[in-house]
């Protein structure tokens, strides 16, 4: 039983990271616009450059690396416009996050647990 | 005054609004049906209470409130709010309706009362509000509506003893506005559900159930749990339930569960209750 | 913890900026020459605190936060903040620096105390800031800033028992930040005036000076002096004094005055005050 | 000793009002932009028809009426870029308030009283 609110289990979008990747955030919140999205599909070089976007969020934009671009503090609800932009459902994502294959992984879904927070100090116990 | 008839909480996730419009067009898929029929006496109940007023509280998921400004508590005090559209189109449903002389009146009361409000007159409402709202009633919309957004993307988020305090507010401001409207106060926030990282896909029904049963008279053991254990056990989107204090918090503490309904179709739970609020004593 | 060094009060107005460009180019005009003099001593004050920080509580004018959705506490968390042209083109002045790391400590202390903040991921400033910065700072600004914007435009605005909360919290936040840092807080709000209606004009160096001194030991008094009696004996725009309790609250109760001055050159009460915090106890 | 905070004394600027009248505000508060400066300078009546101003305001700003454009709910500090752009300061603004003459009212200010909250009681009571 994962517990962690850290990554890779968890991407906790906290202010702090939001002011470190506001650009990229800004980027894919923009995604929300048709306008946007064209000029995506027609030149995403000169739209990743106009929204100054760092070399590294760049390739991971080209790559589609989801995780990549969540971990490089991109809010999930944003990064799931360029997905959805470039055909990829937040299921895609999800399976992007898990490293896992689309077609196998969306029938293992949903990952049901049965905890309750009574039971959280005997897990935390339990794993050291 | 105006008569607070109750509150309702409900989960709201995208796939619900799409698969309603599937469901209407082409029936609804099998793991979809029960949430349908389930909202059935919800809707009667609505029905019967015939409610002038509903103030959502709720949360946008990066569909309208973007980065550059974000509130903590966002009030929509303009006459007409417009679906957001959140990249794949309007759903084909019309805007709700405000009333600004219903909203404000309640924004001074929470201005008074402590609560830095950033005040909207204009906001785009995104799943948030319009995945269950077809569900609850039918358009065009028969009764005005007064959003409450909450931020509950960016940390820090409100405290759930913060969220609670708003609901008495809330509660205080609808008894004391004078005027004289039937209100509903509904409060919306996913119930367990992950949607990102290598816990994508994580509920909790354990869970999900023991809050549709707690809400109703065992509201201060919720508050007090942290929301980190909330979302360790019911994955961190899950964290949106605190919003449900605030409905509760609207109630009297005598206020009864008059249906509760369950089930889980997808990735998300799927829960509603509905309470009744005392009638006020002659 | 970070060391709070004192606080400053002061007014701002439009004018005061236009005046200070016109001084330093031709020499002051004879009515303005006393508020540049007088402000000497607090630039004096402020070179020999030697601040790393300065949390600014201000507000805008419709300059920069539009109408669309208007904040009651705005916080800007930037790493720069831009000057804001108010329709005259920019003052020859750099913009300000932010410092988001110390910037969000604070921001989630004050949401952990129940204040319901709008978090500004971009914000520039306009004459609520720059009227007095180039006054109290040689350009390039030797600090950085945190500025709370807060709504004085807009009825319902926050009460002063609030504003007096807010910088409690905020003292609270900056002595347990877990940082280093030199911090000075600094809140501003015109004196009396009043710029429109048939009141026009409206100026009271009687009630400014009283203000001037009771902010010092007798904030209670002030506090519970309803904002409408500021209105009524100070004009309407005088409200945005109270942004000053909050500085006052964020200082220790004996916190001193080192320096205050006050002089009325056009239409606006114009005064400054600089508080000393008490050494904390070794 | 006028006390009064209701029009003509003092227009309140009260969200109700900004409701009501956030067209002519959202209009005013963009002369801010040199481009909607320029647009009404060149042809005000499509700008204000963009902006879809009521007959009554488009009255009001063909006017330069400031008194009656605040009065409608314009906050102040929005109106008085108006009155920038055709070369009007908040002083003149201030004397059309006033109903005076813009050459005989700069004499008059500031306009001082000395009173304080503890004297309103008697002087709400000598009012009567
Ligand atoms: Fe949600
Ligand atoms: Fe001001």
């Amino acid at each position: 039983m994962d517990l962690s609110l850290e990554a890779p289990s968890v991407y906790l979008f906290t202010g702090e990271l939001c002011t470190r990747s506001y650009k990229l955030n800004r980027f894919a919140f923009d995604f929300k616009y048709p306008q946007v999205r064209e000029r995506f599909a027609n030149d995403p070089e000169a739209l990743m450059t106009d929204y100054a976007l760092t070399d590294n969020e760049k390739a991971l934009v080209r790559a589609r690396d989801w995780t990549g671009l969540v971990a490089a503090g991109g809010n999930h609800f944003n990064i799931i416009k360029i997905a959805a932009a470039v055909g990829e459902s937040h299921l895609h994502v999800g399976a992007h996050m898990c490293g896992a294959n689309w077609d196998e992984f969306k029938q293992t879904l949903p990952h049901r647990v049965e905890i309750m927070p009574s039971d959280l100090p005997a897990l935390a116990k339990g794993k050291r | 005054m105006s008569r607070i008839l109750g509150g309702i909480g409900i989960a709201h996730t995208p796939s619900m609004g799409y698969q309603y419009d599937k469901g209407v067009r082409e029936g609804f898929d099998p793991k979809w049906q029960p949430w349908y029929d389930g909202t059935r006496p919800v809707k009667q109940w609505l029905r019967e209470k015939r409610p002038s007023h509903m103030v959502v509280i709720y949360n946008d998921h990066m569909n309208y409130f973007d980065l550059k400004a974000y509130p903590t508590f966002a009030i929509g005090v303009a006459a007409h709010f417009p679906q957001a559209d959140e990249g794949y189109g309007l759903r084909p449903f019309p805007g709700v309706d405000g009333d600004p002389d219903f909203a404000w009146p309640i924004a001074r009361s929470l201005v008074r009362d402590g609560f830095d409000l950033t005040f909207c007159q204009e906001l785009e409402l995104d799943h948030g509000v319009y995945s269950w709202l077809p569900y609850l009633f039918d358009a065009p919309w028969p009764l005005k509506v007064l959003p409450i957004a909450v931020n509950m993307l960016m940390h820090p988020v409100p405290t759930p003893q913060r969220l609670h305090a708003l609901g008495a507010s809330l509660r205080r401001a609808l008894l004391n506005d004078g005027a004289n409207r039937d209100v509903v106060v509904l409060a919306t926030g996913g119930m367990s559900h992950q949607i990102h990282g290598t816990k994508f896909g994580l509920t909790n029904e354990k869970w999900d159930r023991y809050f549709l049963d707690a809400i109703e008279q065992r509201q201060d053991e919720l508050v007090a749990t942290p929301v980190e254990e909330i979302m360790q056990v019911a994955g961190t989107e899950a964290a949106e339930l605190a919003m449900w204090y605030t409905m509760r918090a609207a109630l009297a503490v005598s206020a009864r569960t008059h249906y509760s309904f369950y089930t889980l179709p997808a990735v998300t739970g799927c829960g509603v209750i509905a309470l009744d609020e005392p009638e006020p004593r002659g």
